[in-house]
């Protein structure tokens, strides 16, 4: 069944949407109508300006609200989401040694040009993050990080040594789509050297998603507000579904 | 806590004049009535509902009386008259009115034991309910945790009363502790109030009984998921300001917007009609625990906010003085203030800061309710929401009763459900952020800031010194508020009001005064 | 020649906008699935979504970047502005005394529903606005200011009383377009009584401009930052222009 | 201004500690020399421009030496050899020996008589150029006024130097004090400095020569516009720390991010080296009158604002320490620090306030350097815009030097154009309001704010004199500086490091020493 919404203001369906941009437009009534007109192609139905700033060297800044003629059917809505249960701690602890029986490798890194470890060290270190500890703690994971700025090359070496289990990857860094870039290079790479079907890949970052990471042809992705326990939970699982 | 300085002698000799000007009132609220104030009594002895072209059966029955010169002993009377007469209960009686079956001018004076027995069950009756509310809303207060303070308060203003319900319960969802249904524009200036659900209206929801029951209900509700009670408010204000408050006082709302000289001075309402129904409201107010609030930010949205800073206090000195009258406690004074000045102005925080401190330390016991940047919000949504921060920002460091929250959106349109949500997401972080910083501080003597507090104190209690020679009308007639010139007998609705006959009885005024202590 | 632009975030025609808006959705991977949709559906190239909310009652708030496709061709933007030059206070009066000879009668109002003073206030009373003394203060204008919620029918008549030069009215309440209603009526009730062409008729307001007054039916319209100066030396103009 | 009671004997035993943990060091910068800082000294003798491969002439010249073990006299004899013996200039031989046309260890030594004229010569005037660029830039304040404080510091990010040029003149339009060029990712672990105008850059643009001239000549224009100086500023960090330092003292920047141990410990760089390369940068950074500005910031991205508040104070105090002993000024020391607590917190604001002012009241005449909020910066860009403007308020209070603006959109993007116009707004107008704010306000003695200032102080002294009884370079191993280990011998550049022998001669040094006074 047809399930259709639009943006809502203050009246179901309105349509209200706030808008704010940049134009290389003069800060005058001629700038505005251009930003109107603009609004306007975008298919909003109205567009009222409400407010106009100089942005200096020819750019004019405008704050709009518009009411979209554009509409979303939310049954036809699909969205890949990681869809494994997320067990805390002692939960996959146990789910690992009853189902698997050995513990678990994974190999993690922020790789090539970032350096943001934050993320990273979040899901892998001790101490973990927002009251959830890291799978350094876990005792059913051998979890080494590699920290930051990490050649591909080095880390499907690492985790070609270890015999990893599972690889994590962090990509913080979007500008100019680089995280794109960096991991498709590394499944490359992986494919390439035979490794790809040999562990679970995952990547995760504050602009990527499960989807994302499927498209890239990655196992899994986690954004903004992911923990140790889905990560654990989702290798745990997985890993022993597969056997 | 941040602590003025104030010259005391300047406190009690602006005290003392606004007890003045206030007290020299007591010949009105003694000696006169007026067709609101007698809808009220039809309402409380269970008159509603409204004719079939929607005019309510309160003002079918008051026009009637006033047509037939009969109103002068008040509505009660007559009404007790023909339920004796005719074994009908006070609402058959009103039909009967409006179906002009029944003229009650004719219907002969019971005996008059039976009359003040009868009158006495009906009040009664409807006093218990009320107080019963008012017990309702102490245990909800009482499981749930009392109110936060500063309380965060916001609007709804779709205009629809189901809409408005349901952004009522997403606010309350987002954090909000104090719902306040904005009414449809000007009807202050309706000498009726309008009857049922409504879905129509401008800038905001008609307030009517139903439209307050449909609120109370879904509040109820919220406060019972999330374990919070959720204050409701609406206008008790303009030409039915006691129609209202009873109506509030029925429905449970907890607060009220309610000020003694708005009508007269935003509104054009007669000034004597105005002082007379606020009279009996905030009694009514008062007996249903009803916190009342106050419009002072009215002054500053009109004028500049540094300027005429001392209206305010001279407003909230009045304020005070009349609710002291109908027997409101102290602490159920909600009186207002704005953040209303130029962002542009240098060191505009400490002038704010100076205002606000002023208010609360005048008002110790009162919840104080503070008023958002309206005046110079402007379409620009960011600046907006910083200024609003700063607002919230003073609101916690001076602990204030009651934030409106101010909306980044302002200058714009009636808040979206966004906005308000972005409002509330706002001070709860400034809140928060701030929460003891007060604590941390103390204010220099000899600073800006005590100084200026001091000063307005000094220009209000001068205003009201020279308002208390005069006299209020003649004030009010010279233009001495908000430069507005409003002689006693102009303005709307001074044709509602009468002078008492020597039999005048209000039952309802009898028991609330007497239960009040005033 | 054309002139193609399009909004800028940090580099020539990156197209990059800011949105914010609500959907009756979940706080979930589908409701941003559904949010992402709708921004595309509204012809961006690319939807990021910052910040989801959840409002509660079904709604969902979501903070977007895109990158819109839609541009404007500044070339071909037309705007109707008032076009006479903005002379001072006595600059204004010296005009009318030299050019018209006699003074001028205005009278202006806030019309119908709308109770908000301080707009036309700031253009006629004495004391003015931001610095500018208002209409009042003038010579050569006889200003009358009927202030808040007049009817129509009795600013016309006051205008047809007086032999009023020019009409003011203001309009700031816009809810469900209340203002064009307002000032459609006007204008009708004007044609009717034969006023129409009598004196100059003149709006103002935040959300109006020259161009929706012009639509109305209006000699101008002025919005937000107007002074009693914009308008007083458009009135004084045109009329000597006329004569 | 608000004022804190601090411990004044842990103040002289924090700055103690920290003077003898850098006292501690000076065999490493009397007896040590590094690539690049004989790289440095060609640059300053005029050495500019790269091979066809984009290899800097000054990493040709260096390597050249290095391989042929003709080093360990620095290059400027090397260099002043072959001038004489040639009759070239210094830009000649780096260029014959960039075609493998000239081996600078076979030269014979020249006359020292000549030598020492032709090396002084050069290094006089070159001297004499950054001399007058510091004399530019004082009188470039003295017509347009001295920059307003907290000034407001904005950053552009394009990658590209052109479209870096558009943002900052529309910044300093919009109100921009200082601009700094943000640098692209990782140029700190470069040990050489690319050359010419770049296009492309990932999160910011090379620093380079050419760079620098285009955006200083672009902020020259619009000072002029504008009546008001534009500061420039970059970073002196990494590998190539006092290449670039002179880069900027020739370019006329204003100021430099130029940390004693960034690149120690955020990027792995050796500690020799760094701690090396920083004493020669803000040698040349104090002769050209350059700002010297901080990292501190750092420590808290990465570690939690609260527990690890003192790092912060550690870092300030070593950071001065150095800086002392390279000659810079204390009102050039622009000392770092950071809002990142946690908005989530309550006291956000007031803890954030004694950090605040700890540094102020430890650095009194440091034009202390601000950070804003970014580790808990969300895109959620309404929220992100309120706690900058409490960054903003803090920085107006406590009246800090130099004001990083935060951007609403710091968790999203590199800031657009918008962004940076937005923020600059919120700064302006939260400046303005609290003005004056602090001298209405008294800090309780008791205080919670008061008594947190003195306990980070406390676990500053501790820290700092744990790591002078162990050594910099111990401590540092063993993970006492933001828990990472960096051995003495470990991290990158160490092979750039050598030990000077009794003829090493650096005239730019020499001289530079000498008119500081040190
Ligand atoms: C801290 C920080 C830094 C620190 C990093 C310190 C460190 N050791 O990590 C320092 C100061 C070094 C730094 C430097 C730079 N930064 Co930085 N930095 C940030 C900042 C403020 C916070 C990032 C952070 O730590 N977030 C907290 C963590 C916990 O969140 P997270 O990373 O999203 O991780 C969570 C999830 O995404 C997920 N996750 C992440 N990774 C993984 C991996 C796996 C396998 C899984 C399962 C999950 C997962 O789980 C985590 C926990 O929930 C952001 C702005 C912001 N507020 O986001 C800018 C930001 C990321 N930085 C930015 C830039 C540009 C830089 C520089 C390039 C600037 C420069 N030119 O010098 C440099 C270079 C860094 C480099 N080479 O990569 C930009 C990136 C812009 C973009 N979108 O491309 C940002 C957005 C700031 C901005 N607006 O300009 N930065
Ligand atoms: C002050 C104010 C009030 C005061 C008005 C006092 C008074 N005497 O005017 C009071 C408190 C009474 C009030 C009441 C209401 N208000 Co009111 N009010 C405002 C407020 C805060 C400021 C308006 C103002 O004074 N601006 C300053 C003046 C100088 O600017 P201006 O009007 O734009 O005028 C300039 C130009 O537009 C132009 N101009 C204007 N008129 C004319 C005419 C001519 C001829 C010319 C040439 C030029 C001109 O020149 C002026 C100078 O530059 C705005 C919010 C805001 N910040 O804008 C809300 C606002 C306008 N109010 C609003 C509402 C809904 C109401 C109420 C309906 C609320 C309610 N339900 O009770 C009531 C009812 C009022 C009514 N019947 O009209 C809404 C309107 C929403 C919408 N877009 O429809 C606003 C936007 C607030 C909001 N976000 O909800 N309000
Ligand atoms: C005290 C008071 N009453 C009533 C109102 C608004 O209601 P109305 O438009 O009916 O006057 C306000 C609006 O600010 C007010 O302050
Ligand atoms: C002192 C210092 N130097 C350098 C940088 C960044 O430059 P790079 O990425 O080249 O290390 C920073 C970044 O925060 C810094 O604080």
């Amino acid at each position: 069944m047809k399930n259709i919404v639009k943006p809502y203001g203050d009246t179901l369906n309105d349509g209200k949407v706030q808008l704010s941009f940049a134009l290389p437009t003069s800060n005058d009534a001629r700038g505005k109508e251009a930003a109107r007109i603009l609004i306007l192609s975008m298919g909003f139905e109205d567009a009222e300006i409400t407010c106009m700033r100089d942005l200096g060297e020819g750019f004019t800044h405008f704050i709009a609200y518009g009411a979209t003629s554009a509409s979303v059917d939310l049954s036809k809505i699909k969205v890949k989401i990681v869809e494994t249960p997320v067990m805390d701690m002692t939960e996959t602890d146990r789910f690992i040694e009853e189902n698997i029986g050995r513990k678990l490798t994974v190999v993690g890194a922020c790789i090539e040009s970032d350096a943001h470890t934050v993320g990273i060290d979040a899901i892998m270190n001790m101490k973990g993050y927002s009251g959830r500890f890291g799978l350094e703690r876990y005792h059913q994971f051998n979890a080494v990080n590699m920290g930051a700025q990490v050649p591909s090359e080095e880390l499907l070496a690492k985790a070609r040594e270890l015999n990893a289990d599972a690889i994590l990857v962090s990509q913080v860094v979007t500008q100019k789509n680089i995280h794109v870039q960096n991991l498709t290079r590394l499944i490359e790479l992986a494919e390439a050297e035979g490794l790809r079907d040999k562990m679970l890949f995952i990547c995760g970052g504050p602009r990527l998603s499960h989807e994302l990471a499927i498209e890239l042809g990655y196992d899994a992705g986690f954004g903004t507000g992911s923990y140790a326990t889905d990560v654990g939970s989702y290798i745990a699982i997985t890993i022993a579904n597969k056997k | 806590m941040l602590k003025l300085v104030l010259d005391n002698s300047l406190v009690s000799r602006a005290r003392d004049a606004a007890a003045k000007i206030t007290g020299d009132l007591k010949w009105l609220f003694e000696s006169q009535s007026s067709v609101t104030i007698e809808r009220t009594v039809l309402r409380l002895m269970g008159i509603d509902g409204a004719t079939e072209d929607g005019k309510p059966l309160p003002n079918v029955v008051i026009d009637h009386l006033q047509e037939k010169s009969a109103l002068f002993s008040g509505a009660a009377i007559r009404i007790g008259n023909a339920m004796l007469k005719h074994g009908l209960s006070a609402q058959e009686v009103a039909e009967k009115v409006a179906a002009g079956e029944l003229d009650l001018s004719a219907v002969p004076a019971a005996e008059p034991q039976k009359l003040y027995e009868l009158l006495g069950k009906l009040s009664d009756e409807m006093l218990a309910h009320i107080r019963s509310q008012r017990e309702n809303r102490d245990s909800f207060f009482e499981k749930y945790g009392a109110r936060r303070q500063p309380a965060i308060y916001v609007i709804v203003a779709t205009g629809n009363i189901y809409e408005d319900a349901t952004q009522a319960r997403a606010a309350a969802y987002n954090g909000a502790d104090v719902i306040a249904v904005i009414r449809s524009t000007a009807q202050s200036l309706l000498d009726y109030v309008p009857y049922g659900a409504t879905t129509v209206g401008f800038g905001g929801t008609y307030a009517t009984q139903e439209n307050f029951r449909i609120m109370r209900k879904a509040l109820d509700e919220v406060s019972e998921e999330l374990g919070r009670y959720i204050s409701l408010t609406n206008y008790a204000s303009g030409l039915c300001m006691p129609e209202i408050a009873a109506m509030g006082a029925i429905e449970r709302l907890d607060l009220m917007l309610n000020d003694a000289m708005y009508g007269i001075l935003f509104r054009d309402i007669n000034p004597k009609r105005t002082l007379l129904d606020q009279y009996f409201a905030r009694m009514i107010n008062a007996f249903a625990g009803i916190e009342i609030q106050t419009g002072e930010d009215n002054y500053l949205t009109t004028s500049d906010a540094v300027e005429k800073a001392y209206t305010v206090t001279a407003s909230q000195l009045l304020n005070e003085s009349f609710a002291l009258l109908s027997g409101v406690k102290l602490n159920k004074m909600g009186l207002g203030h704005a953040y209303e000045i130029d962002p542009e102005m240098e060191d505009s925080f400490s002038y704010e800061l100076a205002h606000a401190l002023l208010t609360r330390t005048l008002f110790p016991d009162a919840p104080v309710k503070y008023m958002p940047p309206t005046k110079f919000a402007s379409g620009n949504i960011f600046k907006t929401h910083l200024m609003d921060a700063m607002f919230n920002f003073v609101g916690q460091l001076t602990n204030q009763g009651v934030q409106l929250l101010g909306m980044m959106t302002e200058a714009i349109h009636t808040p979206h459900l966004v906005d308000r949500s972005l409002a509330i997401e706002n001070a709860e972080y400034i809140f928060k952020a701030v929460k003891n910083l007060g604590d941390n501080l103390e204010l220099k003597p000899d600073s800006f800031v005590n100084n200026r507090a001091n000063s307005v104190l000094s220009e209000a209690t001068v205003f009201l010194e020279k308002v208390a020679k005069d006299g209020m009308f003649s004030a009010m007639a010279n233009g001495e508020f908000a430069d507005i010139r409003r002689p006693e007998t102009g303005g709307k609705g001074l044709d509602g009001v009468f002078q008492r006959d020597e039999n005048y009885y209000n039952p309802f005024m009898e028991k609330m005064k007497e239960e009040l202590g005033i």
